[in-house]
């Protein structure tokens, strides 16, 4: 882990989404797939925390050696920041933080599965994989067309590629889920990676299970530091002897996961939430003002 | 709910008002430093900064400095004392203006008597405010309304003698709030305010010396709205039925909305006035679209509505 | 002062740590996990998070979420309890790393002296900070430590018990305050931090629930500076000799020389270690930075040497 | 008094000093010299308040009609903001605000005294005294070189200038005051105008009441609304019957006033700052880390 006040060397709209790529070679010399940067945010602001992204890109070799390039979606003051953010400015970033995912040693046909921008992650992870010799499909999606990320890269690095949206604006309708038995069954997968968030991983992790398929997630989950200091991150975890389980923190012990090991109705129960019934019948005094 | 007629008015508890945002005490002016800038009509409610028996002067400048997302401020009360309030400033506060809730403050049983029976019979005063953060001379202590035995005498005393409801607005003790509240309006208010603002102190370290005037002073702002809503909320679930107006912190629509999902039945908008004064007009609007947005016709549905999750230790508040 | 050796060394009571800038509680992880970052030669000392007797999961998730300049946290004291502590965490925080303070906490008497004895006999442990912030299971109040009672019963009872310094970190108990730190001090404290966090509310209004699984949190980050100045200077008025260690809201190192200002002989710095795991160094060369404009020699030149105006009504403090 | 959502025209850093011009018509068709803005600041800073700046130029014929002038000196985390405003941009301005300075009616000579960027307000101030066929004179002075305020226009737009300088970099080495005796005696002042803080105005108070002239003077109190809402801006004023005196807002019945009615004891009394001396032989432990 290591601290860089790292130039913005360029930056790029790609479609819904912001790519920025930094100069901060001990950061990528030392970058994993699935292992993100904890980016400060200005002085002066009302918010205060690091923002954490995943790294999309580490260039160790050629000519872009010691760059990082990041992927961002403009939802909320500190993305949105970042998204304005031009060449040549600088941040100052901490990473590579967290354990990345794992290669398979025996097994050889990987499916990728991400949806939006956390698809990001995973074309580091496609090209690691394939650097290995593995066989790398992919199933990405979003809700629409604009946050399908680089779907012309993926169909560059994985032998097929299943897009899906939720509007149908690109590739088929529907969600991750209702491509995943197809195309398990026809490029024969060992190995599924995913990204996403949280009912979607869920949803791939009972999939993995009950075809028993090993499975690697990487969990999104809100970070205050980014580096195991508050334990603000913590998912649950079975303990491999079966002892029951521990709030492990994803900024340190993840933010991949092992899916058949987190108790995902422990975790997410707490997440649920009821919408109140608009009550009938209440006094009605006067109209909207203005 | 298509062909409901949606509101943004509120019934605090039989006090009518047109929404439930009000310009908080001190932060109003005298009602026509901005005409022109906000329109009075679509304002909730005034209340008018702290009146005292005497005349003050006020505090030392500086009376305000600037923190993180917040302001520190104090003002010494300065007011023209209650004689004068009355026959100067109370008809231009009114005409024409917001629904007028005058915020009283003293120091003694004897002043707040005195006051609340200044402002009988005029009827464009629609609400007391009864501010309890000064120290308290007859029993020497810091804050007149901190302890049960005075909140119960003073508001009680102005209760029994007003015409209009009497609010209660609770001084920052924040681990009695709910019992000073329940004294206050066993007392006979009316309602609560929830909460005055917490001491604070800002310093100028090059000048070693306190950044006020009065020294220490108090915090109000953007950055007061956590500590604001945890304190409607303790409120809100100790007193579910007593109409509860929140201060402290609001800004933005959504802010107010979470006010209200937090207890509140009403609230009021301080420093957001002081950068923006159309703040009030702005906050209803943005409660409005809020509604609309969930298809709910009245601020009232959303009242003390916070879902609470199931493990957190706390019951789910009754509404 | 030509010539003078500066030190930033403080001496609180006879506990000499070689800045005045700790980590807070709950703030510093194992000590390993920013190895690199910082330098821990030059961090004053570190606070473990609060250990209990018992292992605890902690809060559910989300345990954060930001609000205007602060931060609302709830962790529930996630720790893996006194035994596996003291086995397993110990060693590796004080090994290399700065002076250690163990934060303990407890619902009942008796946790706390089970706490205070299992950390008797480690010397790598330099002083015992008392979290006094949990509901109390044996009296049925929710705040253990907000009570004159409890204080002296709890904090007695570490005192008498401990080899190494006990400091009482003062719950928000904002009106109680100057009481509460006299209480601890009698019962044998050695000092007080000044002050646990507020509590706090966060909630996501999109979805009409808490922003924290837990509900409620409390409110940590720059915005709470003002409110601990205001605490700081109202302790140490109180109680001019005692030694006062301040936390909440320092960020910078003039944040820190305030804090000093206002009474504090050391503080420490949470939030802004999540943000820069260098910030107690950081915020160290600040207080030297200012010392040396000033031509002070060390931080004790400056405790409590805020200049108070004439007429703001409070005597000055005597240094 | 209008709010106006204005865009910035054109912006131009004047020695130590930004100035911008914006496009206000209705602001500036209403501004009177020792009139100010209330500024806001941008959303998501962790400073709320607005910012409040005196009118430099307030253009209501010509091709600048309709356009209003300030200057910002960057002190602080507002001005700093200000000063990095591009044309084109949009400010949300309220204003004009506050009483300006008032004009002699049978009095001719007028020396308008300021130093730093407070001049800004004072050249507005020459300009329409000069419509008025009044003789203006000036003493204008900073710190140095960079912080005397256009001193050029200053030439322009008065009889004579005398500039002041504390290192002497531009004009005479010394303050304000030490010009003031020579100037008043040469011009024949009969009407004194002042801006600048508050201990040169006190100092310019007291000379010319000992001169028996006539004078307004610019009072900059911190300031939170501007608008005569909160009461934070007080200046004590005495009553014209000689009953006591009155704390006025400056936002509303200043910022100009008659300095012989400020108490100016009262009031900046509780502003006096006491350092302490550092104490002697205090213990030693170690020197500075790092
Ligand atoms: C390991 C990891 C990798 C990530 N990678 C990326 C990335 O590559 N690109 C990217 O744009 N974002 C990424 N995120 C999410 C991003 O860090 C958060 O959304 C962040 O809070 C955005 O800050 P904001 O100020 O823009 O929005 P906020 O206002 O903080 O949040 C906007 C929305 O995101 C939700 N949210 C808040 N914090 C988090 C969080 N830490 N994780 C997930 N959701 C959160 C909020 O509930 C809200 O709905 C990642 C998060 C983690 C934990
Ligand atoms: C009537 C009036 C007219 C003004 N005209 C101008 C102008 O034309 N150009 C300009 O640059 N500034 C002007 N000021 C001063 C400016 O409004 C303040 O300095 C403002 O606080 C600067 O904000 P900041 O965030 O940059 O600095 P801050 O951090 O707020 O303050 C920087 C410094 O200014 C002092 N200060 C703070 N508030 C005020 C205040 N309201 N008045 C005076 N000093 C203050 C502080 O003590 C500090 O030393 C004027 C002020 C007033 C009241
Ligand atoms: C300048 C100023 C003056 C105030 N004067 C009074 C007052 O006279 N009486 C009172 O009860 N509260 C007074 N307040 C407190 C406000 O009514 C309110 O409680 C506080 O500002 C918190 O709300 P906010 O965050 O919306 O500003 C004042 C606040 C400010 C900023
Ligand atoms: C994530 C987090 C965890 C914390 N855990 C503890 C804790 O275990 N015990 C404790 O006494 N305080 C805890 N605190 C409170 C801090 O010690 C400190 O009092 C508070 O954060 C205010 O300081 P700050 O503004 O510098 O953050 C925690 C704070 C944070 C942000
Ligand atoms: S985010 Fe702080 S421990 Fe993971
Ligand atoms: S600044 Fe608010 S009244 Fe003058």
């Amino acid at each position: 882990m290591k601290r860089a006040r790292a130039e913005v060397l360029s930056t790029r709209k790609v479609g819904g989404f912001h790519s920025l790529t930094l100069v901060a070679p001990e950061i990528a010399e030392r970058a994993r797939p699935g292992q993100f940067l904890a980016v400060e945010m200005p002085d002066g602001r009302d918010f205060v925390l690091r923002r954490h992204v995943s790294i999309h890109q580490a260039s160790r070799r050629g000519g872009w050696a010691g760059t990082l390039e990041f992927v961002v979606e403009p939802t909320g003051p500190g993305t949105t920041w970042l998204s304005a953010v031009k060449a040549h400015e600088f941040l100052d970033v901490i990473g590579p933080l967290g354990k990345g995912f794992a290669y398979p040693k025996k097994l050889t046909n990987c499916l990728l599965v991400a949806e939006g921008r956390s698809a990001a992650a995973l074309y580091f992870l496609a090209q690691e994989l394939l650097l290995r010799h593995k066989r790398v499909d992919m199933v990405i999606g979003g809700e629409t067309l604009e946050t399908v990320f680089k779907p012309i890269e993926a169909k560059r690095l994985s032998q097929t590629v299943a897009v899906m949206t939720a509007d149908g604006t690109l590739g088929e309708r529907g969600g991750l889920l209702d491509a995943l038995p197809e195309v398990v069954e026809r490029t024969k997968t060992e190995v599924v990676y995913a990204a996403g968030d949280a009912p979607t991983l869920q949803r791939v992790a009972a999939f993995c299970r009950t075809r028993n398929l090993p499975a690697q997630v990487m969990i999104e989950e809100p970070m205050a530091c980014g580096f195991g200091l508050c334990y603000a991150c913590v998912v649950p975890v079975a303990r491999a002897d079966g002892s029951g389980y521990d709030n492990l923190r994803a900024c340190v012990d993840g933010p991949v996961f092992n899916p058949a090991r987190v108790l995902w109705d422990v975790w997410r129960t707490e997440a649920a939430t009821m919408m109140p019934t608009p009550p009938e019948g209440l006094p009605v005094v006067r109209t909207w003002p203005g | 709910m298509p062909g409901v007629n949606r509101t943004l008015s509120v019934d605090l508890g039989g006090l009518v008002l047109g929404t439930p945002v009000l310009v908080a005490s001190g932060c109003g002016g005298s009602g026509r430093e901005t005409a022109g800038l906000v329109d009075p009509k679509k304002v909730g409610g005034v209340v008018s900064r702290t009146i005292t028996v005497e005349a003050r002067k006020g505090s030392p400048t500086p009376r305000v400095a600037e923190t993180p997302s917040a302001i520190v401020w104090d003002t010494g009360l300065q007011n023209p004392g209650i004689d004068a309030f009355v026959s100067e400033e109370l008809p231009a506060l009114s005409r024409g203006g917001p629904p007028l809730f005058v915020s009283i403050g003293g120091r003694s049983l004897e002043e707040y008597v005195r006051l609340t029976s200044a402002l009988q019979g005029h009827p464009e005063v629609v609400a007391i405010e009864v501010h309890l953060s000064e120290p308290d001379d007859e029993l020497g202590r810091p804050l007149i309304g901190g302890h049960v035995d005075r909140m119960t005498e003073i508001v009680g005393a102005c209760a029994r003698m007003s015409l209009v409801p009497v609010f209660a607005k609770l001084p920052w003790a924040p681990t009695q709030l709910a019992e000073l509240a329940t004294a206050a309006m066993r007392a006979g208010a009316h309602g609560v305010v929830v909460v005055d603002a917490p001491p604070a102190l800002a310093i100028d370290a090059q000048r070693l010396k306190p950044a006020l005037g009065a020294a220490t002073g108090r915090l109000a702002g953007p950055a007061v709205k956590p500590l604001t809503l945890a304190a409607v909320h303790e409120v809100a679930r100790a007193l579910p039925d007593v109409p509860l107006v929140a201060v402290g912190g609001v800004r933005s629509g959504l802010d107010a909305v979470e006010m209200l999902l937090a207890g509140a039945w009403a609230l009021q908008v301080g420093t957001a006035t002081l950068v923006d004064p159309a703040a009030p007009v702005r906050v209803a609007q943005g409660i409005a679209r809020y509604l609309k947005g969930k298809n709910l016709a009245s601020p009232a549905d959303i009242r003390a509505r916070l879902r609470l999750p199931a493990g957190a230790g706390t019951p789910e508040v009754q509404v």
